[in-house]
């Protein structure tokens, strides 16, 4: 009926998934490594494909434009280095890889149909199939007690968001007669808003701010992100952050563009309640993960600011943001997971005095927190600088001002770390310099020079999503 | 030639990176690479020095680096002028000095490298403040200034008090940050631009007018009061003492404190638009001056004097710059910066002799130390401002601004200052140099890596001063050509001040040196009343009742309201942030149904909110 | 007529059905008001012709999810014990927020009754069929992925150790 | 009197409801399972009312993916009820408070 040909890199990464399936029923142990590998040429195909196939939709359900393919990118670069920080998984954590890499590589095909989807169905269960291989990654060991607990909480906290989610969508149905998302438009314009209207996109909200992890829809990340195995953890906040961001780009922009004032006023509250709850929270955490975690639950309130100044401006500035925060965040979580596999342990006290063992990883997380907090000339103050010039420039000052203080806030317990890291002496037994395996120096040095290339030059990367907004936002 | 100024802060932020990858392995080599790439450095901003002493137009490269829609433009570039060439000599100098005495003191420290690793950022951050051409990157760089200095504060983790002391001056500072970026922000709002020198053509052609132009210059003054530790954010620097002393030399004293003065300098334009501004500028400055010198005559830790000493002397140059002073600011900011900074290695090589802190432990060293107790001498004389010292000229050059500013009140004080400040120097050096020794540490001078530099910043103390027309011309060629120079040549004001000094010197040489009065024996107080009279130091005895019983009690009393009530506030607020995320923290609290509660609670809440207020379900509402 | 009746029953059937899943003490009764609720519903679908859609119903909600609850029930040790542990303490305020939230979706959804049907549609098996095939293909395809993912995952968990 | 679709959204809200007051109160992890279930239940009913009055396919084609998602869910949440089970020997989830803070 249409073009399939549309949809080769999802394709391709299906293909993949079974091939990894296959291969892990037939070999024998030794021959794990191939799964590894396997994986890593399907993202890498997939990527080839997705900038080869030409734009266009697929029926009324999918759309590949340029807004997709940039997202696609993000997410299966994400893909591509939580692969290489899971390489020996079944070594360290003892269980099996095949398993793994298939929810894995399920959960990042589930975010490329919500990158491109179009119609409320397939949105629905791309998010369901983003999300289960998740909540099952989270408690993937669950002998240990964090990870099934935090399995838990994460399946019913998302199912209930989920639900919510569903729920708003059905009312919305109830109200337009239709699960096409440009179709809602003129039939919502007919309807008006009605409070079974308004409801409605109250619950979509409320289901996109869990997935987006917007406070008070927040509570399952802190406990996920602490229970799951860490490269998890580190997919989970950028992959699954960014499914959030795209998920809500695609519904309010294609469906409620008319709502505008409406979602974008709640927006703005809800930024603001995010980004100070998520630093203050984090603060006193002494956890690695956590903080992390609490770091991204703010890190989602100044980007949540792009969706308030919806404009070109404001969406490109996502974009970039979404880029940054993925190099920053990976590289955080690989010096963690490189720590975690030589000490055990996500605690701070296992960081203390870092420097001095592991002078390189150091630096690596110096400059990924940095990063995060926005500190030039790293790629955080780059998107930093993008997003609040838009916000800005649509004129919610207030909010800029209370985003430029949380900054200043974070800085206060990303430099806990720094401090662990330099200034403070490492525990007696801990002297051994961490030694880091081959795949992982690999994320290392891709993450840093990210880091270090987007803040420096950031003008390819803010012209590319510039010029795909502006084609997304024109009709 | 100037294309190629970017290689002065590269090369020590390459040291850094270097020594901090080389990591434990780099030990050894890790002083003679930083040293090395600060010592080209130093070559280069001598030959641009030597270049603009020609021809000191104000030179400017930029490159655009972050373009958003609009005119909201971040550019990468650098200014020079002579202020930049000044600021470069003086920043390289110190640091190439600091990082070869630190060669000796630091040599049985574990943690060397990653020592030379912070100083090498440290010198890389300050260079960049210097050059750079726009406000953003100032306070860019004006931030790492402060993130490098926190790392040097704090080096000695295992000291708790000097964790503590890192994480204060962060934080004590962030205050003052804060209203610098506010004010960036609020001058890039009205005027554009943030470029240093439209902004100042701007501020001279009369756009920043008003309030507004008072409201940013007080609001960048903020971040030069928190940065220069002028009252009342001056708190964090006496405790900054905590990290090693040749950092506190370079930091402390010579280079990231002088960054508010240098702050205050460089967009003068701004300040002199706004009377008031410049108003507050002079009076905190002076009032800090004063205030910080009160308080040093009573320290008893040889580092805690020299940083009310610091305080007081930056609110020297403070109160100059809002005279109207920019050389006499400059010009004392010079000055200051080599003898302080030779203040500070000398006290960090009496340190590293006897172990100690407390003058009262140390006394008759010159005997054992005699470059370190002569080099000192030079450096107390230069700093209580004696002819032909360096400190003389630049002192001079204050009191006459003031004096020019018509601001007799600030004149008198100034002198005062002086007088207060021979009085303590002298005292630190009587206390710990003469006397009889204090024999429980063996105290031996220095290796010839620690003393060289304190040779070469001692000539440099005495010799300084002789340029200072030269300097004057130059530096006030940064202004622009129209401004005359005035002064009004008064033979008064140096004979005040020098008679000041010698009042400050005679009473420390009593008390401290002669013994006539007995500093610890209260009881015998009227047995040394007798002995005075017979003595004839009846006129003394006036100013030593004054000093002993007002000026102690008044400057202790001081002491205790900055320790107490001014450090108290600054502590509270990070209290207050700690308990915010503590508090937070506990909402989540583990169960999961509370979770989904807060989860539904918050749809309900929005939906009640979004619903009751939006205009189209009110009109259906019957 | 008979609709009508058919929809006050099975809705009043569907609703004591629901309340007897939250409130039950006996897990076991709880897993068959599931049972009962979702034959309600599936009778409420009946009334909208969606005769397959009910079928579905009964054998995706009976067949399989009812099966899973008295396995669950079954695998944590409640036959044994079947008398729940009385609910948590969050009872008066979540009966609170409930009624408050179906007093507000009510709120919502009567204030403004939507405009008339359209158009009555019933859709027959074949339709259903062949739009799965046509339109909704992708999500058609995308739930088998789905439930192989979850199957996948739910059995490498409920294993538990490698043997 | 007609039956109209309002009518099945008020079903389908009061079973919403009741279902939430069941995930708030219930401490036994399964019977917190079920009351989802319940959700997905009512969902499936709005939407295949909504294709009834509203005469656009997508309705009913949605509830049926709803229901397999549920079924999908029931697994899941079967899989991670054992391995808590296997930890601590019950699924209160009163009990279920390490990761917290």
């Amino acid at each position: 009926m249409s073009n399939w040909f549309i949809l080769l890199p999802e394709i391709i990464l299906a293909f993949t998934i079974m091939l990894v399936l296959i291969v892990d029923l037939i070999s024998t142990s030794c021959q794990r490594l191939w799964l590894g590998v396997l994986s890593l040429v399907g993202i890498l195909l997939t990527v080839i494909c997705l900038w080869i196939v030409p734009s266009g939709a697929f029926g009324e359900a999918f759309l590949n434009d340029g807004l997709a393919r940039f997202i696609k990118s993000i997410v299966l670069l994400a893909l591509l280095l939580v692969v290489l920080f899971s390489w020996d998984f079944d070594k360290v954590w003892g269980r099996p890889l095949g398993e793994y890499l298939v929810l894995l590589l399920s959960s990042g095909l589930g975010i490329l149909f919500l990158a491109s989807g179009t119609e409320m169905i397939l949105l629905y269960i791309g998010l369901e199939l983003t999300t289960f291989p998740l909540v099952l990654l989270t408690a993937y060991c669950p002998a240990d007690k964090k990870s099934a607990e935090g399995g838990l909480k994460f399946l019913v906290l998302a199912a209930l968001g989920a639900a919510v989610l569903l729920f708003g969508f059905s009312l919305i149905y109830a109200a337009a007669g239709t699960t096409q998302l440009q179709a809602l438009v003129p039939a919502l314009i007919q309807t008006g808003n009605t409070p079974l209207v308004l409801m409605g996109l109250l619950c979509i909200l409320a289901g996109l701010g869990f997935k987006m992890a917007l406070v008070p829809f927040h509570m399952w990340v802190p406990d996920a992100y602490e229970g799951a195995p860490t490269a998890i953890t580190a997919f989970l906040s950028v992959a699954g952050k960014t499914a959030g961001f795209v998920l809500a780009i695609r519904i309010l922009a294609t469906g409620f563009p008319v709502q505008v004032s409406e979602w974008s006023r709640i927006f703005a509250v809800l930024a603001a309640v995010t980004m100070c709850l998520g630093n203050f929270a984090a603060i006193p955490q002494t956890n690695m993960k956590r903080l992390l975690a609490y770091s991204s639950i703010a890190q989602a309130g100044y980007i949540v600011m792009g969706l308030v100044a919806f404009q070109v401006l404001g969406l490109s500035s996502i974009l970039y943001y979404l880029t940054a925060y993925l190099f920053a965040n990976l590289a955080a979580f690989g010096v963690v997971i490189a720590v975690e596999r030589s000490s055990r342990s996500v605690e701070l006290s296992a960081y203390h005095g870092l420097a001095m063992r592991s002078p390189r990883l150091a630096l690596i997380m110096l400059l990924a927190l940095l990063s995060l907090a926005g500190i030039p000339p790293l790629a955080g103050f780059a998107a930093k600088f993008y997003l609040f010039a838009a916000v800005y420039s649509e004129g919610y000052i207030w909010l800029v001002v209370l985003a430029v203080l949380n900054s200043a806030l974070s800085l206060y317990y990303y430099l806990k770390v720094i401090r662990a890291i330099y200034i403070q002496k490492p525990a007696a037994d801990a002297v051994q310099p961490v030694t880091v395996p081959l795949a992982l120096t690999i994320v290392l040095v891709v993450t840093t020079f990210g880091i270090l290339a987007l803040g420096v030059y950031p003008s390819p990367i803010v012209d590319l999503a510039r010029e795909v907004v502006v084609l997304f936002l024109t009709p | 030639m100037i294309n190629h100024a970017w290689i002065i802060p590269v090369l020590p932020l390459a040291a850094a990176v270097i020594v901090a990858l080389a990591g434990k392995r780099g030990d050894r080599l890790a002083g003679s690479i930083s040293a090395g790439a600060i010592f080209f450095s130093l070559i280069i901003s001598l030959k641009f020095f030597a270049a603009f002493l020609v021809n000191p137009a104000a030179k400017e490269v930029s490159w655009v680096w972050l373009k958003s829609a609009g005119n909201l433009t971040l550019e990468v570039g650098m200014l020079i002028d002579p202020l930049t060439v000044i600021m470069l000599v003086v920043v390289t100098f110190v640091s190439l000095m600091v990082q070869i005495y630190s060669m000796g003191y630091m040599a049985e420290d574990e943690g060397k490298a990653r020592y030379f690793a912070f100083i090498s950022l440290f010198t890389f951050s300050m260079l960049g403040l210097v050059l750079a051409n726009n406000l953003v990157m100032v306070y860019m760089f004006w931030e790492l200034v402060g993130l490098s200095s926190y790392l040097l504060i704090g080096f000695w983790y295992h000291k708790p008090e000097a964790a503590n002391a890192g994480k204060k001056a962060f934080v004590v500072t962030r205050f003052g940050d804060l209203g610098f970026l506010i004010g960036i922000l609020v001058l890039g709002y009205f005027l554009n631009t943030f470029n240093i020198i439209e902004v100042g053509t701007a501020a001279q052609t009369g756009k920043l007018t008003g309030g507004l132009g008072t409201c940013v210059a007080l609001l960048i003054f903020a971040g030069a009061v928190g940065k220069s530790a002028q009252f009342p954010l001056h708190i964090w620097l006496p405790d900054a003492m905590e990290g090693p002393t040749p950092v506190s030399a370079l930091i402390h004293a010579a280079t990231m404190v002088a960054a508010g003065v240098f702050l205050v300098a460089r967009v003068f334009p701004v300040f002199t638009a706004s009377d008031t501004a410049m108003l507050v500028v002079a009076y905190v400055g002076g009032f800090t001056a004063i205030f910080a010198a009160t308080i040093a005559c009573v320290q008893d830790d040889i580092k805690r004097i020299l940083a009310y000493s610091t305080v007081s002397q930056l609110g020297y140059m403070m109160m100059a710059l809002g005279c109207g002073g920019y050389f006499a600011g400059v010009f004392h900011l010079m000055t200051h910066a080599a003898f302080k900074a030779l203040l500070f290695l000398a006290a960090g090589s009496v340190i590293h002799a006897v172990h100690t802190n407390n003058i009262w432990e140390m006394g008759g060293l010159i005997k054992r130390m005699g470059i370190t107790g002569t080099t000192m001498l030079i450096a107390a004389v230069a700093l209580a401002g004696v002819f032909p010292f360096s400190g003389f000229f630049s002192k001079d050059a204050i009191l006459f601004a003031a004096l020019d500013a018509g601001r007799m009140d600030l004149l008198v004080l100034g002198i005062f200052t002086a007088l207060l400040t021979s009085f303590y120097i002298f005292r630190l050096f009587f206390v710990v140099f003469t006397g009889k020794p204090n024999s429980t540490q063996p105290g031996h001078e220095s290796p010839a890596v620690m003393t060289m530099p304190l040779m070469t910043l001692a000539i440099l103390s005495l010799g300084l001063g002789f340029f200072a027309a030269r300097f004057e011309h130059f530096i006030v060629a940064s202004l622009g050509a129209n401004r005359e120079i005035l002064h009004q040549h008064n033979r008064l004001v140096p004979m005040f001040a020098f008679l000041a000094v010698l009042f400050g010197f005679g009473w420390a040489y009593l008390v401290y040196f002669q013994k006539a009065i007995s500093a610890t024996l209260l009881t015998r107080k009227f047995s040394l009343l007798y002995k005075l009279l017979k003595h004839k130091y009846f006129i003394d005895e006036i100013y030593l009742f004054f000093v002993r019983y007002v000026m102690l009690v008044v400057s202790a009393g001081l002491a205790w309201f900055d320790r107490q009530v001014v450090d108290g506030a600054v502590n509270g607020v990070a209290w207050l942030c700690r308990r915010m995320g503590a508090g937070i923290r506990r909402l989540q609290v583990g169960r999961l149904q509370a979770y989904i509660f807060a989860f539904v609670l918050g749809l309900i809440v929005l939906a009640v909110s979004l619903l009751v207020t939006h205009p189209d379900v009110m009109a259906i509402i019957p | 007529m008979l609709t009508m009746i058919g929809f006050y029953l099975l809705s009043v059937l569907a609703v004591v059905a629901g309340l007897f899943l939250v409130l039950s003490r006996n897990l076991l009764h709880a897993v068959l008001a599931l049972a009962v609720a979702s034959m309600a519903v599936a009778g409420l679908m009946l009334t909208l012709s969606a005769e397959f859609l009910a079928f579905v119903l009964i054998l995706v909600y009976i067949g399989a999810v009812v099966v899973i609850g008295v396995f669950a029930v079954m695998l944590t040790g409640h036959f044994d014990h079947p008398k729940l542990p009385t609910s948590n303490e969050l009872k008066g305020l979540g009966a609170v927020t409930s009624l408050g939230l179906l007093f507000l979706l009510l709120g919502v959804v009567l204030i403004q009754p939507i405009a008339q049907a359209r158009t009555v549609a019933e859709l027959s098996v074949k339709q259903i069929g062949t739009l799965l095939l046509t339109k909704y293909v992708l999500p058609f395809e995308l739930v088998s992925v789905l439930l192989l993912a979850a199957l996948i995952g739910a059995i490498v968990i409920a294993r538990g150790k490698e043997d | 009197m007609m039956i109209t679709l309002t009518h099945y959204l008020v079903i389908g809200c009061i079973l919403f409801a009741i279902s939430m007051y069941g995930v708030f109160t219930r401490r036994n992890a399964v019977a917190l399972l079920l009351a989802i279930e319940l959700i997905m239940l009512a969902v499936a009913l709005n939407f295949t009312a909504g294709t009834r009055f509203l005469g656009d396919a997508g309705g009913q084609i949605f509830a049926i993916f709803v229901i397999t998602v549920a079924a999908a869910e029931a697994a899941v949440g079967l899989a991670l009820v054992i391995a808590i089970y296997r930890n601590q020997k019950d699924v209160d989830l009163d009990r279920l408070t390490i990761l917290k803070g």
